[in-house]
């Protein structure tokens, strides 16, 4: 009855299908019918497929196979005349249908009794080779709901808001393939049951983030960024493809089920093995969601169109790390010392992020510092054994921070381009309802009370303190960071809402309103942001944690530990802690920053190099291309000079002693008869004796 | 008795010696051709004095063979030599390295 | 199905062309090329008949024909296939097709030698993937190099004198001592057994002395080593490559480098397991050297096509790793490599080609933004780098994750080591690709043509086999199961047996004179 | 037993009838017209290579045991009878207009065919002799049969004076051999051998004899240090001569190693083979070396049949049957590539006289181009050709014998060789053409005839040599 999920990624693929192919070939047969014939051949094709599939799977469900059949067939008919908004109807529309399909998957799940929430779906025997037998099957679980949820309700809704953002652009199709190729990567790096197929989805996205950030590749930077992005995560991964390896040359199977249910008991707490595999896990992690010592690429990527921006890189990929060491559970908590890094990572990486925010003048860069921070954050709980709360941050995360991208973008929209919050300011009085969604959005990462942010922060953090894989120490930070945070994003706020205008005129003159195509994702987003939380509101407050007990049955192979007891007068002591804090960090920023905005500039002055530091991210891209890149390089060169000389030279050489012991022997060959005799006369010697 | 033998062996071989050494040291075609024949008659008288000495007839009847093969050779390598002075106007060797290397 | 002899026809069936080629007017190039192209298809549909009936659960070879050749000597024409063959036969007969059309344009003189060359060149190339005799395989494999030559000679680049002496010389220096030890051994089981034979099945029943094992293992496995190329011995590679015409170029990357790696599995491991054992650790040095050595070379070369002549060689170290892995995922892997390899790089070569046809440079600096001008060109591109660097989904992963995982159950290390060619992969190949296609435009690229029907035409099956292979490697791998299982049993019960204690010197043939 | 036995020598007396014939024409022909005399040759060499496969089969002793034929005889004959087929079939266009009486050219190779040929039957060294010298002699004349051309004479003088040399040398050793055993008949020697084996035989003077003859036959054979002539006198002897020179004579000496060193005195050849050994490997290291930078490709194959006659000496050293069947069959696929090779360099003329003078021949001419390949890759030992059959042969029967560590030195040899024959490919297919005067004579139906033989042998050695290795295992009845 769960086969239907197997769709949920594969209608994105078709619309990145269909998309990918007009896209690339609309420039070369534009209004030929060769084109639509093509593309309705690729979608009957594609129909067929799905077709196959539902026979293989023998369920009811055929007709849906059909749809993008139909489409195809559709594309036929109208093909002469396909235009974008067609493009938009496939884009949009394959995305919409999988978060419907994801949705009623929620709701048959709820339906099941704890126990039975987990579900796999066969799709077919992927590879076998020896005792190696992989499929490509589908899990449906507590937490991968979630996730798909996640995936593809924002998804959609960042769909929805690029149609109006990407509109007139000369490669409209070309992106909304990449972005539906996108989702079907997320869903299958979030639906897997086993880690090569997550590790199919792992690297896929991280293709799509190269593909999108170097969208308009005709800007040098783009690209570069892309290729950083790229590689960067490929470092990730190969710790990650070891860590699979590991785990099968000690399980002997790669899937999840039966690895961790065997966990426990296969191996010793705090072993060896388990620490390794963990590590590596985590150091793909690190790449992927860019927590130190590989986060770097991850402020390049702005560079990206910024619905992308707000899909990928706050909301969904960015945060596949979190889920896989939640999904990894059951072997991270046998591990403590690996929990211990990855606690102490993320905190550290939070507050270093949250630091590099002061300074930065790029309305995207100064969210992508947020989101590292907040990715930090994630991991600091996941880190402390708290998994749910981990994944309970990533959902809000993903309301807010995406509402806060696709609010900067609505501003970048209005300003005509410009990114610099040093030349905006003032604006929320041209741009009213952006400014009202942005509000929203800063006061949800803010953790003001009553907000999503608020309860998965604060959840985060109590953890923090209270897990016994946590520590005061932990919380300490975690609560710091909560008052940078809301120092830096109402500094955000205010640079480009409040305050004297600093745009030049002709942009002032341009100031408009974002078309409802945009507004109305960020109103959903703002509703989320808003009420998101209340899903996991925590129990000392007296009410059940829905969200806390809906994803119990995920750690149940965990490694089971004594949670030491605390009174909640603590709770809410700690809770009333970390909200002044993030109350001090919002009136810093009003003093600095509406106040007397000189404030910041002397500051500047005054402590000149510290400023230049946190200005330039701690020099850590120099120095990392130093480090890396340059020494790559030379040590590339000096093997080709190797290459060239040593080993080519030895094989030339051969030739070359040839030919002058050639030139000896011809010098033999004096064309004297008596030198000839000679020869006779030696010759008959060596035969006489 | 055997001595004697010996003796006409080493006189025989001292032609060919000799012969061979022509060949060796002198540069003019007509001498180096002249102690080839040489050589063939130190043979010549090798043969003789084996035939004799084994009273077989057939170092004789070799000798006569030998004759023949070497008028013949006179022929031609007078021939060629001609020729040779006829393109070059010298018998000297040191003109025939046309070809080398 | 035993009645025809299809192995044979496949083989020997582009001779068709070339005969039919002598009788084409010289001035009808087109007339020429269709010929050729229709025979080789032709040439690749009869050998979907293999794969139609080629039985996965069988081990033995199949397809097998027998007749006499030289009985004085016993020497016989012995063809057949098993699994590990199998694809790389048909993987020579789908490439083929595809050389010849892109070849349409970049071949402009001498059209009717190239094409005859071409359909000589396939006859070698199958034969030596179906000999199942030494002395044939030997044939075959020897015959290979003359239309090679003439391939890089004639139609090749500036350098092209001195890359095919190169190429032949290099070549045929191995080849020669594997020669030496083919009749070697023959003559040590015809002493063992009585039998004169050249077959490979007899020999493989014959189990010579550990202190012989090593030195005939050396002979071949230089010759492979040479061909396939491992890490000292390549440098012909990069040469014979950026000088090659593109088809000259596809063959020699798909299919060329197969045959070095096919005879290790085949011949040099087959037939001296005890040797193969003993110097693991070497060739596997090699290997992992060659997969770095050669992924960090490429990264710092100026022309693109002698990066992708030394991706090659780091690919084929991969190779070289799996089949020493001496376990299935690694034999499996393995394979896969061989088969994705010869896809994504032949690939890599056309396209590479068709840019060289339109901008007569072959250096990366040269281009850059040309992706705005030809979005198909970018597209086709770009997917077969992803294949090339290993992108899941794709045919690259498979082969490299199988393999890898091979060989980290052996030795971790080996893993740890050589899968750093999974970064550094993305780094040599998506810069390439960066600095061709993307960044701002040059004013001379502005007008580049973009991809036309045939150039589509001849990506297109390619592309859809990377995906294929990528998303249902089962069954590819279904087929090889068995043979690799038999391969690796026998290996497996040949190591056991002990021939150490045997006291026959390996120099005991040798005794001088009489 | 038939003493005059005219039957066993019937295919020379017809060819001598021949050769007659010819010289008669060229006197009493008034005019200097032009006389089909290849065909008549062609004609008689037919004839010939008839009644010897008439003959062919039997074993029949001759002339007081001066002579016997047997099959290898057989087989001989009818190498050397086709060798006078191909010879005379490139040779018109060449030597049209540069000879003026034709009769005598042909006389002349017919001769000294015939002079193999006795070499071939006889069973005496001094019979030996003489068919040395009637082939010697007329090859002196053949090499100048140029008369204005420099080179041809002084290759002519060179082979002569150095010819004759050799000749004394051997004579000297017959006449040691014949001191100490009292005869020359090859069975009397053997028998006499064992007879005085333990009554006073000076076994050195034998020995000094045995090693003369041996120096005479590598002279012939053209084994380094004895190699001195070889170059100078192929490069400048008429192509056509070059042809058959380096075929016919290469075959003859090496039938004569046979006969007279497993036949005659095998006695004595345990004491040979180490410097047999020793020899072999620097005639073909030397002449494969050597031919690497050889501007002139006649010069060059003069230097490779060097590097040939070192290979095929490997199997005489190995003194097994495979060993020696190989020489055989390995001489007749040399044969049949030489002569082909050297067809393609008649009909290129001055164009062949150097590489740089083919370039671009190859697409120019394609069917010569197509033929150079051939013969190139066959000498390179490349299958499928006659070339690489021959080199598998030779190397079996040396490892049979075990001399791994010759045969790998002969094998990188042949890998060293590639690169000069390869260059002439490279001449004549990457180069551009260049226009060096010569006209090329295509219309001349033999020659192409000739290439089309000579290929098809060549490839028929290669792919079907089991008639061949068949033929020739089986007469291979000589052994120590």
């Amino acid at each position: 009855m769960f086969d239907f999920i197997v769709l949920i990624p594969l209608f994105p693929l078709f619309g990145a299908f269909l998309n990918g192919i007009y896209g690339v070939f609309r420039n070369k047969w534009a209004n030929k019918p060769s084109h639509t014939i093509g593309v309705a051949a690729i979608g009957l094709a594609f129909g067929l497929v799905l077709l196959l599939v539902y026979k293989m799977l023998s369920v009811p469900i055929v007709l849906l196979a059909l749809v993008p059949a139909l489409g195809a067939f559709l594309n036929f008919i109208f093909g002469y005349k396909w235009s974008d908004k067609l493009v938009s109807i496939i884009g949009v529309g394959s995305v919409g249908i999988s978060f419907v399909l994801s949705a009623l998957a929620l709701w048959k799940l709820i339906h099941l009794d704890p126990e039975a929430r987990f579900i796999e779906v066969v799709f077919y025997k992927w590879m076998v080779s020896g005792n190696l037998s992989l499929d490509v099957a589908f899990l449906l679980d507590p937490l991968s709901a979630v996730m798909i949820l996640v995936v593809t309700g924002v998804g959609f809704l960042i769909h929805a808001y690029s149609m109006g953002y990407m509109h007139n652009d000369p490669s409209y199709p070309r992106f909304f393939s990449y972005l539906n190729l996108f989702v079907f990567f997320m869903l299958i790096l979030v639906m897997s049951n086993n880690f090569p197929l997550m590790f199919v989805g792992w690297e896929g996205v991280g293709l799509c983030s190269y593909l999108l950030i170097g969208f308009w590749f005709e800007d040098d930077y783009n690209a570069y960024a892309g290729n950083k992005a790229f590689i960067v995560n490929r470092i990730g991964d190969f710790g990650f493809i070891l860590a699979i390896f590991l785990i099968f040359v000690t399980f002997g199977t790669l899937n999840y089920k039966d690895v961790f249910e065997t966990a426990s008991r296969a191996l010793p707490y705090n072993g060896f093995t388990v620490t390794a595999i963990t590590l590596l896990l985590f150091l793909g992690a690190t790449g992927k969601s860019a927590q130190i010592p590989l986060y770097v690429w991850l402020p390049d990527a702005m560079a990206g169109p910024t619905p992308v921006s707000a899909l990928i890189h706050a909301a969904t990929m960015v945060t596949a790390g979190v889920y896989m060491v939640a999904r990894c559970n059951a072997l991270y908590t046998l591990a403590p010392v690996s929990l211990a890094v990855v606690a102490t990572i993320g905190a550290l990486t939070a507050i270093f992020a949250a630091s590099m925010g002061f300074a930065q003048k790029d309305i995207k860069r100064i969210l992508a510092y947020s989101t590292i921070s907040q990715l930090g954050y994630m991991f600091l709980g996941v880190g402390v054994a708290a998994f749910s709360a981990g994944i309970f941050h990533l959902v809000t995360h993903a309301f807010f921070k995406a509402l806060l991208f696709l609010s900067a973008g609505s501003v970048i929209h209005a300003m005509g381009g410009e990114q610099d919050v040093m030349k905006m300011g003032g604006l929320k009085g041209h741009i009213k309802k952006t400014f009202i969604v942005s509000l929203v959005g800063t006061l949800a990462i803010a953790g003001a009370p009553g907000f999503s942010g608020f309860f998965s922060k604060d959840e985060i953090l109590w953890q923090a303190y209270s897990s016994p894989y946590g520590s005061k120490f932990l919380w300490a930070i975690g609560v710091i960071t909560a008052g940078m945070t809301a120092f830096y994003m109402f500094r955000w706020l205010f640079l480009i809402f409040f305050g004297e205008e600093r745009m030049d005129h002709e942009t002032k003159h341009h100031i408009h309103e974002s078309p409802n195509s945009m507004l109305i994702p960020l109103y959903v987003l703002a509703f989320l942001s808003i009420f998101g939380g209340y899903m996991g509101v925590p129990e000392s407050l007296g009410v059940k944690n829905y969200f806390h007990h809906f994803l119990e049955p995920v750690t149940q192979y965990a490694y089971k530990v004594e949670w030491p007891h605390y009174s909640h007068a603590l709770e809410y002591t700690l809770m009333i802690v970390s909200v002044a804090v993030a109350f001090a960090g919002f009136a810093l920023a009003y003093i600095c920053y509406i106040k007397d905005p000189s404030i910041p500039v002397k500051f500047g002055e005054k402590y000149r190099t510290l400023y230049k530091w946190v200005y330039n991210k701690y020099f850590v891209d120099e120095f990392y291309g130093i480090l890396f890149v340059k020494g790559l390089l030379k040590t590339c060169f000096g093997m080709r000079a190797f290459d060239e000389k040593a080993i080519d030279g030895a094989v030339n050489g051969t030739g070359k002693s040839l030919y002058w012991s050639s030139i000896l022997t011809g010098k033999l060959q004096t064309g004297y008869i008596y030198h000839y005799v000679w020869g006779i006369v030696l010759g008959l010697l060596i035969l006489l004796f | 008795m055997i001595s004697q033998m010996n003796f006409f062996l080493i006189t025989g071989l001292l032609i060919f010696g000799i012969g061979a050494t022509g060949l060796l040291i002198r540069r003019n075609l007509i001498i180096c051709f002249m102690s080839i024949e040489l050589m063939l008659n130190g043979v010549n008288l090798v043969f003789v004095t084996f035939s004799h000495y084994l009273n077989s007839a057939v170092g004789m009847l070799y000798v006569l063979f030998i004759m023949a093969l070497a008028a013949a050779e006179v022929a031609i390598g007078l021939a060629i030599i001609l020729l040779i002075y006829r393109l070059k106007g010298t018998v000297d060797m040191d003109s025939l390295n046309t070809m080398k290397g | 199905m035993e009645g025809i002899q299809i192995l044979s026809i496949v083989t020997f069936f582009p001779l068709v062309g070339v005969i039919a080629l002598f009788f084409i007017d010289r001035e009808n190039v087109v007339l020429q090329k269709t010929v050729t192209l229709i025979v080789t298809t032709v040439a690749f549909i009869l050998s979907l008949y293999l794969l139609i009936y080629f039985d996965p659960a069988k081990a033995d070879f199949q397809f097998v024909e027998r007749h006499k050749w030289i009985e004085s000597i016993g020497a016989t024409y012995v063809v057949g296939i098993d699994g590990i063959s199998l694809f790389l036969y048909l993987l020579t007969t789908f490439i083929c097709p595809i050389c010849i059309l892109s070849a349409w344009k970049y071949i402009d003189k001498y059209v009717k030698e190239f094409l005859i060359c071409m359909l000589v060149l396939e006859v070698g190339m199958l034969g030596t993937f179906c000999a199942l005799d030494l002395l044939l395989f030997y044939v075959f494999w020897e015959l290979m190099l003359i239309p090679m030559y003439f391939i890089i000679g004639v139609w090749g680049g500036p350098r092209r004198v001195y890359a095919a002496i190169k190429f032949v010389l290099y070549t045929l220096f191995g080849s020669v001592l594997m020669l030496v030890a083919i009749i070697f051994y023959y003559l040590y089981v015809a002493s063992k057994t009585g039998e004169y034979t050249f077959d490979l099945l007899k020999w493989y029943q014959v189990l010579p002395p550990f202190s012989m094992q090593i030195w005939l293992f050396a002979a071949f496995a230089l010759s492979f080593a040479i061909k396939v190329p491992m890490f000292p011995f390549h440098t012909w590679l990069p040469d014979a490559h950026v000088e090659a015409p593109t088809p000259g170029s596809v063959i020699l990357a798909g299919i060329l480098l197969k045959m070095g790696t096919y005879g290790f599995i085949r011949f040099a491991i087959g037939l001296f397991p005890h040797a193969a054992y003993f110097l693991t650790p070497l060739v596997v040095t090699l290997a992992i050297i060659g997969i770095i050595y050669g992924a960090m070379v490429s990264i710092v070369q100026e022309d693109v096509k002698k990066l992708v002549a030394f991706s090659s060689v780091s690919h084929l170290g991969a190779v070289m790793l799996g089949i020493f892995a001496m376990n299935i995922q690694g034999l499996e892997g393995a394979m896969y490599i061989m088969l994705g390899h010869g896809l994504s790089t032949g690939a890599l070569f056309i396209i590479v080609g068709m840019l060289y046809e339109r901008k007569h440079s072959r250096l990366i600096a040269d281009y850059g933004g040309v992706a705005k001008v030809m979005p198909i060109m970018a597209a086709f591109f770009s997917v077969t780098v992803l294949s090339s660097v290993g992108l899941p989904g794709l045919n690259g992963f498979i082969g490299e994750f199988l393999v890898f995982l091979g060989a980290f159950k052996v030795k971790p290390m080996w893993t740890i080591l050589s899968a750093t060619c999974v970064i550094l992969a993305a780094v040599y190949l998506l810069w390439m690709y960066k600095r061709v296609m993307f960044g701002p435009i040059r004013e001379e690229n502005k007008y580049l043509p973009d991809m036309d029907m045939r150039e589509v035409l001849l990506m297109v099956p390619i592309v859809i086999l990377y995906v294929v292979m990528g998303v249902c490697p089962n069954y590819f791998l279904g087929k090889m199961h068995t043979s690799i299982n038999a391969f690796l049993q026998g290996y497996e019960k040949r190591i056991a047996m002990n021939v150490y204690e045997e006291k026959v010197q390996p120099l005991a043939l040798i005794r001088g004179g009489k | 037993m038939a003493n005059f036995d005219m039957l066993s020598i019937s295919p020379d007396l017809v060819l001598i009838a021949f050769a007659m014939l010819f010289l008669l024409i060229g006197a009493f022909s008034r005019t200097t017209k032009v006389h089909n005399y290849n065909m008549l040759s062609v004609i008689g060499f037919s004839l010939a290579i008839l009644l010897n496969l008439f003959l062919f089969g039997s074993k029949r002793f001759g002339f007081y045991n001066m002579m016997l034929y047997d099959e290898l005889a057989g087989i001989f004959r009818f190498i050397f009878y086709g060798i006078g087929i191909l010879v005379s079939l490139i040779s018109d266009p060449y030597i049209e207009g540069r000879v003026r009486h034709k009769g005598e050219y042909y006389a002349l190779i017919v001769l000294s065919i015939v002079g193999m040929s006795f070499i071939a039957t006889s069973y005496d060294l001094i019979m030996l002799v003489l068919g040395v010298e009637a082939m010697s002699l007329s090859v002196y004349i053949l090499a100048g049969m140029f008369k204005h051309d420099e080179t041809s004479v002084e290759a002519s003088i060179k082979y002569f004076l150095l010819g004759a040399f050799s000749t004394a040398i051997m004579l000297l050793g017959i006449a040691f051999i014949y001191g100490t055993l009292g005869t020359t008949n090859y069975s009397l020697i053997v028998e006499n051998y064992n007879k005085y084996l333990n009554n006073g035989l000076q076994t050195g003077i034998f020995l000094v004899g045995v090693s003369a003859v041996l120096a005479g036959v590598l002279f012939k054979i053209a084994a380094v240090p004895f190699h001195m002539w070889t170059p100078d006198v192929y490069e400048g002897a008429p192509t056509s001569v070059t042809a058959f020179m380096i075929s016919g004579i290469k075959a003859a000496s090496f039938f004569m190693l046979l006969r007279v060193f497993l036949v005659a005195l095998k006695v004595s050849v345990f004491n040979l083979v180490g410097v047999m050994v020793f020899i072999s490997i620097i005639t073909m290291t030397l002449g494969n070396v050597a031919a690497l930078t050889q501007k002139s490709i006649k010069r060059m194959l003069a230097y490779s049949s060097i590097a040939h006659a070192g290979y095929m000496l490997i199997g005489f050293v190995a003194l097994n049957k495979t060993g020696m069947a190989a020489i055989v069959f390995y001489l007749i696929a040399y044969a049949l590539m030489n002569i082909g090779a050297f067809a393609v360099l008649v009909l290129l003329e001055e164009k062949g006289k150097n590489l740089e003078n083919v370039s671009g021949c190859g697409f120019l001419y394609p069917f010569l181009g197509l033929m150079m390949t051939i013969f190139m890759f066959s000498m390179v030992g490349l299958p499928p050709t006659g070339g690489f059959m021959g080199k598998f042969y030779i190397f079996r029967g040396a490892l049979e014998a075990g001399y791994l560590w010759l045969v790998i030195i002969a094998v990188l040899n042949s890998a060293i060789s590639a690169y000069f024959y390869l260059r002439v490919l490279v001449y004549m297919f990457f180069e551009k053409p260049v226009d060096t005067g010569g006209v090329l004579r295509f219309s001349s139906p033999t020659v192409t005839t000739a290439l089309i033989i000579t290929s098809l042998g060549v490839l028929a050695l290669g792919i079907f040599p089991q008639v061949f290795f068949e033929l020739t295992t089986k007469y291979m009845t000589y052994l120590p």
